[in-house]
């Protein structure tokens, strides 16, 4: 395993797009190769000498090549485009489109980052020690092909859509969620540990959204299915007990909606729906 | 011409809203429209008082005050603002002609930069909706001709588009509807608006419950069984009334406002109204139709399609279009600090965006158009006057269906004011041989 | 203090299109938009007068402007301003990665304040956007 | 004065019965001629062929329509941009590209024609803006006036001399070069959400059936004499056997030839050539129409060929988009236009696994080797309906090539492959036949005296591939021919070199061609009274709003015609 890091050089405050930095594309060139590779900073070409310094040694197959880098990068987007092996770490905070289309290797980020992480992923694995924004694992605008494997855990806070139009894979979210975790998701799971903000798994057509902490309501669109003791999420059984509903309605879809009982008295109006059951 | 001449223009397209009323009769005499017949109150407004807090000559800011400048002094420094960015944003677009918009794309592919219009703090959100459902949609005249049902979900034509509801819908006269009796008209607010009161049904739902009721709405609409007794502040019993005229009308369209696109959900609440209007189809005809604002806010979203691929938030800079709400879009942008330069054409986001997005506007070299003084205009540094579209200027407009407008020049505008197309090319010109150079 | 909670929303009003055209610094745009509508009951509470001065504060900022009791019947606990200058002091540029900012539907508290003045919207933007 | 001189290439000029030969074409001042000076700017074409600059007769390129397609399908430019240079504009391509994009992929293609088939006449200003924005090709529009309200009202009444003359009027007001029937009756019931079937059920609250709209159109477009004959989308698209109403439709006019051009053009012919009864046994209806179109000279069609791959349908069948969103559970889009028509946006994705895909692929390449009059079976695919237009040169292979044919046949779904005629047709189109195919016939159907050939006078549009047909046998290198096609050496228009080695290396805006027919002044006048009365009952725009002036044209290219003469 060789490491090679970059020091981000100077405040940026136009936006960079950095998709050349992935272990893919960096694997086996020299530091000098490296650091006359081409960016946007804005409208400008300029080379990544231009805003980094680099340390240590890149002259290695990808698969054995692990990207650091460090500074303040909330400008720099699409680190890690695409990438299919290796790994890349982050001290800092990162902007929009980390790892998009990844499909192997991982990302590690001691820092916050921006929008659409983990954007049409397929697989591999992203780490954020911080908050995430809008989008985590989601599709763009107009295209139903979210992410399809691999997994997005978020230590912190997430914004509002993630694994919007999801099609596999995972994205844990230890802390809140903004709004419609889960919309439009056909397969895969959206596991939020804090609070959701409202709206899970609207207009899903299948895959599982789980929310542990309180969520404010259930959409109508949803039918309730029972109390379950335990919920599985990947490998990992969760313990309950859940009231988990079947949905959306509206997509004809067979998402399943699970909510931890004991963070949600303000949903006991489903028990009702229980003694029917056993009558 | 006599010193005493008087004149009357017929068949006058309005430049307010996205109405698009195109039958106003203008009197003028002495160079002055002294009369406006047909028009609305608020277009009267425009038509007899465009004299209004105008200025007369481009002002370049010269240790911080804005100062009288010529012309070709204006043209190059805004052409060297703009040629230096780095990220430049070109914002407005809503209150001027497809043909200054076209300049203005061109502009933008030339300098580098982001072209954006009044669309993502309007109805940018039905644009995203669709992008993901589709639309189901009709001129107005389809309207006018065969609605049965028209529901106005959080509009207020009565103030906002006042001649709508006469000219298109209940209170018009269409080759199959007689009118007002022949159709039923619901209203969807959070408020009991003066459009409301019109309504045969009133639906008064909570702030921000619009993707809730939608959702619900969409039940009843298939048949299915609502579990919760109140949703969004409505009873069950009152949507699935709801439902059951949208399923039993013969031709119904949504007409949606600024109310549903800006509540919280934004683009999903139109995801979920699309959604509504696209499965109702199965059984009836339903269309829907975002009731525009400015008078041009569409041509610019069409303009920017046909030479970009998309409607707004459209980031040029490196080289070729590229379009993502969220990231490319112009509160976005402005509110996370990353523009270095602005041109605002024909729109006063000083006024009208979130403080902390105006005021960073404000920080920023700003180049501004506009016929009067705005906030926005008072903070930029080079401005130019213009001549008002559909007054001063000829023009194509697109109104909220789509029809175009081409809209005919009444006056002359003030001495040495130019239109925001002969501005604009001076612009483009004056970059192209910087660039060149 | 009386104090009232309010969800604040924005939109078009006749008085804000026709003030609009008449210029943003016209008396007639200044009348109709830098004002606050209210339901009776709230107006009760705060016990300010038809076009009394309130302060209304969001957690994005403040501002002061005439209050009115709602001519379109407005439910208790929901408040009404005009776009304009005034009602963004207060609106939230979260787009929620929309583009949208958040301008309907935001928490609000409603103060009198019958001693403050009404800002201009000269002296809006004179004193709140930075110096260049 | 500019003077152009190609040199030795192998010219294929059909509609001047040149098949090859190698000679050199002179151009003057943007017009071909006998010769030209000693000085006139040289273009080497040895080793190559040189045929007319392509013309395209049926291509959704611009409109109300093919905007709303590009701003809900952000998904579709995404990957396929191209970026500002010196010369060129930036834009997107894929299925729906924006204006700019349109004209430089059909200049490097050698393109330098091309027709808007469906502009609803309301919206048409619209149109011509982003004709007006589409550089490098001359171009024209037909309005729609199948489901037109006064069309529909004056034949329901008899009265086809004002009807004739509304037509004219339409004509003029919207700068439209041919009348464009699209499901004729059926998009105004679809304005109720209704549908008709075949040619004889009655349009709802009008009182008139598409059969008697199409023969009245018929008659009015021969009156006219306008340049090309009616333009006609069938009704049933959305239906499994619909081959039978595309052969009623041919033969509903056919009593009203009377020898000469062809009084019907039947366009995408792909989508309404279906046999069967459902979408289970759904089978090619080609062998049938190609055999009817073998017996009657008075019809002519193009194919709508189907390519596999992701796309965007929009078509003025709303109807038809309706269903083929239930089918794909696709995006949606309906835009119906008031007193005139529809119109509808699916995207799809043909695909070979699909049967139902498979047997449309069949379809369309069966009309092009079934019918044995080269002139009349014309290459399209009904942009982007059936594919991009980039996609014309696979189309070619195909043609010329029945390996190239059998490659694909072979990874067909099993059943649609069982079904088809297909494989086993030997015919292999000759470039003669590619020439007609692509420019010839398509300018001689659409009436364009100047476009199509290199005979003197035609205006200077030439296209030059990297094709030696001496030594190539394309039956085997359809590889070659189909790179060939993709970028043309030489994409010359009036003269003037703006493709080099299939890149863009100058501009020139395009003209619009329309049509503006003469009708006797009484009847002229008495149409416009009862337009003037009805206008406004009918239409929510004022009438003196509705024409667009001939200065709206970049640059116009007014074609006159005068009725019954």
């Amino acid at each position: 395993m060789k490491e090679i890091t970059f020091r981000l050089k100077r405040p940026l405050k136009v936006p960079v797009d950095a998709s050349c930095i992935s272990p893919d594309i960096l694997g086996d060139k020299t530091n000098e190769e490296i650091l006359s590779f081409e960016l946007w900073e804005g409208n400008r070409k300029i080379h990544l000498s231009d805003i980094f310094t680099v340390e240590g040694d890149a002259h290695t197959s990808s698969d054995d090549l692990e990207i650091r880098l460090v500074g303040d990068m909330k400008k720099v987007r699409r680190i890690g485009r695409g990438m299919m092996t290796g790994s890349i770490e982050v001290k800092g905070d990162v902007g929009m489109h980390l790892g998009e289309e990844m499909a192997s290797g991982r990302i590690i980020v001691n820092g916050n980052a921006g929008s659409w992480v983990g954007s049409r992923m397929k697989g591999g694995s992203i780490e954020i020690h911080g908050n995430a924004g809008d989008f985590v694992g989601s599709a763009y605008r107009g295209s139903r092909n979210g992410m399809k494997g691999g997994s997005i855990v978020i230590e912190g806070n997430a914004g509002a859509e993630i694994g919007c139009w999801m099609r596999g894979g995972l994205v844990r979210v230890k802390g809140k969620t903004g709004t419609f975790p889960g919309v439009h998701m056909s397969n895969g799971t959206v596991l939020v540990e804090g609070d959701c903000e409202g709206r899970a798994g609207a207009q899903m057509t299948g895959g599982k959204v789980v929310v542990l902490g309180s969520l404010p309501s259930i959409l109508p669109s949803f039918v309730f299915e029972e109390i379950r003791d335990k919920v599985k999420v990947t490998e990992e059984k969760l313990s309950g007990p859940f009231y988990t509903f079947l949905g959306d309605v509206n997509e004809n879809g067979s998402g399943r909606l699970s909510v931890k009982v004991s963070s949600n008295p303000q949903l006991k109006w489903c028990e009702s729906y229980v003694e029917t059951l056993e009558d | 011409m006599t010193a005493l001449s008087e004149k009357i223009i017929s068949d006058v397209v309005c430049t307010i809203c996205g109405t698009g009323c195109d039958d106003l009769q203008i009197r003028i005499k002495d160079g002055k429209i002294i009369e406006a017949k047909n028009a609305c109150a608020v277009s009267i407004s425009k038509f007899l008082e465009q004299h209004a807090q105008r200025y007369s000559s481009p002002m370049i800011r010269r240790d911080g005050e804005l100062k009288c400048a010529s012309f070709d002094e204006a043209v190059c420094k805004a052409a060297t603002i703009l040629s230096e960015s780095r990220y430049p944003i070109l914002l407005g677009w809503s209150l001027t002609s497809a043909e200054a918009t076209c300049i203005g794309v061109e502009l933008a592919e030339l300098v580098g930069g982001v072209v954006d219009n009044n669309t993502g703090f309007c109805h940018g959100p039905g644009l995203i909706g669709a992008q993901d459902i589709g639309v189901s949609t009709c001129t107005l005249g389809e309207v006018r001709h065969r609605a049965d049902v028209v529901v106005y979900w959080g509009a207020n034509p009565i103030h906002a588009h006042p001649r709508h509801i006469a000219r298109y819908t209940v209170l018009s006269k269409g080759r199959f509807r007689e009118g007002r009796k022949e159709r039923k008209m619901i209203v969807v607010d959070v408020r009991k608006t003066d459009t409301a009161r019109m309504a045969d049904l009133f639906i008064q739902i909570e702030p921000n419950g619009d993707y809730e009721l939608l959702s619900a709405l969409r039940m009843a609409v298939k048949g299915e069984e609502l579990e919760q007794q109140v949703i969004a502040g409505v009873s069950s019993e009152r949507i699935e009334e709801l439902a059951d005229l949208l399923v039993r009308c013969e031709f119904g369209i949504i007409f949606y406002g600024v109310g549903l696109t800006m509540s919280r959900g934004k683009s999903r609440n139109l995801d979920a109204a699309l959604s509504l209007v696209r499965d109702l189809n199965r059984s009836t005809k339903f269309l829907i139709m975002p009731m525009r604002g400015h008078f041009n806010v569409c041509g610019a979203n069409e303009v920017t399609s046909w030479i970009t691929g998309y409607p707004y938030a459209v980031d040029l800079s490196r080289g070729y279009p590229f379009y993502n709400p969220g990231e490319t879009s112009a509160v976005d942008i402005l509110s996370r600090r990353e523009c270095d330069a602005a041109l605002v054409v024909s729109s006063d986001p000083v006024s009208h965006l979130p403080y902390s997005v105006a005021k960073y506007l404000s920080e920023i070299p700003l180049v501004t158009m506009d016929p009067h003084v705005t906030a926005t205009t008072m903070v930029s540094d080079v401005a130019f006057p213009t001549a008002i579209m559909g007054i001063e200027a000829s023009g194509s407009l697109y109104r909220m269906d789509g029809v175009v407008l081409e809209c005919k020049k009444l006056l002359d505008p003030p001495q040495s004011v130019k239109s925001d197309v002969d501005v604009l090319r001076a612009i483009l010109d004056r970059v192209k041989s910087l660039k060149g150079a | 203090m009386t104090l009232v909670k309010v969800r604040l929303v924005s939109g078009r009003s006749i008085g804000q299109g026709k003030g609009k055209e008449l210029g943003k610094f016209s008396q007639q745009y200044f009348q109709s938009v830098a004002i606050c509508e209210l339901s009776s009951d709230d107006m009760n509470i705060l016990a300010v007068p038809e076009g009394g001065n309130v302060r209304v504060k969001t957690d994005f900022g403040d501002v002061v402007v005439k209050a009115y009791t709602s001519k379109q019947s407005l439910p208790k606990g929901i408040a009404f301003m005009p776009y304009g200058p005034w009602a963004n002091r207060l609106t939230d540029p979260e787009t929620h990665g929309s583009g949208m900012p958040s301008l309907k539907g935001i928490e609000a508290e409603v103060s009198p304040a019958l001693k403050e003045e009404v800002p201009t919207l000269e002296t809006l933007v004179k004193n709140l956007y930075s110096e260049k | 004065m500019s003077e152009l001189l190609v040199r030795n290439g192998y010219v294929y000029d059909p509609l001047n019965r040149i098949n090859g030969e190698k000679m050199d074409i002179a151009i003057r001042n943007g017009i071909v001629v006998d010769d030209v000076g000693s000085s006139a700017k040289l273009v080497d074409a040895s080793g190559m062929i040189v045929m007319p600059g392509g013309v395209d007769i049926h291509s959704h390129i611009a409109g109300s329509k093919v905007n709303l397609a590009r701003m809900i399908r952000p998904e579709d430019h995404e990957r396929d941009v191209e970026s500002r240079t010196s010369i060129t504009r930036a834009g997107v391509g894929r299925s729906i590209p924006s204006t700019f994009t349109t004209g430089y992929r059909y200049a490097r293609m050698g393109y330098t024609t091309v027709f808007e088939p469906a502009t609803p006449p309301m919206k048409t200003r619209h149109t011509h803006e982003e004709l007006n924005d589409t550089p490098m090709i001359d171009k024209g529009c037909f309005p729609l006036l199948g489901n037109n309200w006064f069309v529909m009202d004056y034949l329901r009444e008899g009265k086809l001399e004002e009807c004739a003359a509304y037509v004219a009027w339409m004509l003029k007001a919207t700068k439209g070069y041919a009348i464009k029937l699209v499901n004729p009756g059926g998009v105004e019931a679809w304005g109720w959400g209704k549908y008709l079937t075949g040619l004889d059920d009655p349009v709802p609250r009008f009182d008139i059936t598409p059969r008697e709209i199409v023969r009245g159109l018929c008659k009015i477009n021969t009156y006219l004499n306008l340049p090309h004959p009616i333009h006609v989308h069938t009704n049933d698209l959305a239906r499994a056997g619909n081959y039978e109403t595309t052969i009623k439709t041919m033969d509903c006019v056919r009593d009203l030839y009377h020898g000469g051009k062809p009084i019907i053009h039947i366009t995408h012919v792909q989508f309404t050539g279906r046999s069967g009864t459902d979408w289970i046994n759904v089978a090619s209806g080609a062998p049938e129409i190609a055999d009817y179109v073998n017996k009657h000279e008075h019809v002519d069609i193009d194919i709508g060929q189907i390519i596999f791959t992701d796309t965007t349908t929009m078509t003025a069948d709303g109807s038809f988009q309706f269903l083929l969103h239930l089918i794909s559970g696709n995006k949606w889009a309906n835009t119906d236009v008031e007193a005139e028509t529809g119109g509808g946006i699916v995207p799809f994705h043909y695909k070979k696994s699909n049967y139902v895909n498979c047997i449309q692929w069949g379809i369309g390449l069966e009309l092009a080797l079934m019918i044995k009059d080269p002139w009349r079976v014309q290459m399209t695919t009904d942009h982007p309906n059936a594919g991009p237009f980039t996609e014309y040169p696979r189309i070619i292979a195909w043609l010329m090539s029945r390996e190239a044919r059998g490659r694909v046949a072979r990874k067909l779904n099993k059943s649609a492959h069982r079904r088809l005629d297909v494989p086993g047709l030997d015919r292999e189109y000759s470039f003669y036949e590619i020439a007609i195919a692509t420019r010839a016939a398509t300018a001689k159907t659409l009436g364009l005296k100047q476009k199509g050939h290199l005979g003197l006078g035609a205006d200077g549009d030439i296209s030059i591939y990297a094709i030696d047909p001496t030594t190539i046998n394309p039956s085997r290198q359809y590889k070659l021919v189909r790179r060939a096609f993709r970028k043309a050496v030489y994409t010359i228009k009036e003269g003037k070199i703006l493709v080099k080695n299939g890149e863009v290396v100058d501009t020139v805006p395009g003209k619009t061609f329309w049509v503006d027919p003469k009708v006797p002044q009484d009847t002229y006048e008495k149409m416009l009274s009862n337009l003037e009365r009805k206008f406004e009952d009918y239409y929510t725009m004022q009438m003196s709003n509705y024409p667009i002036g001939e200065e709206y044209l970049l640059a116009s290219k007014k074609i006159e015609t005068v009725a019954g003469s």
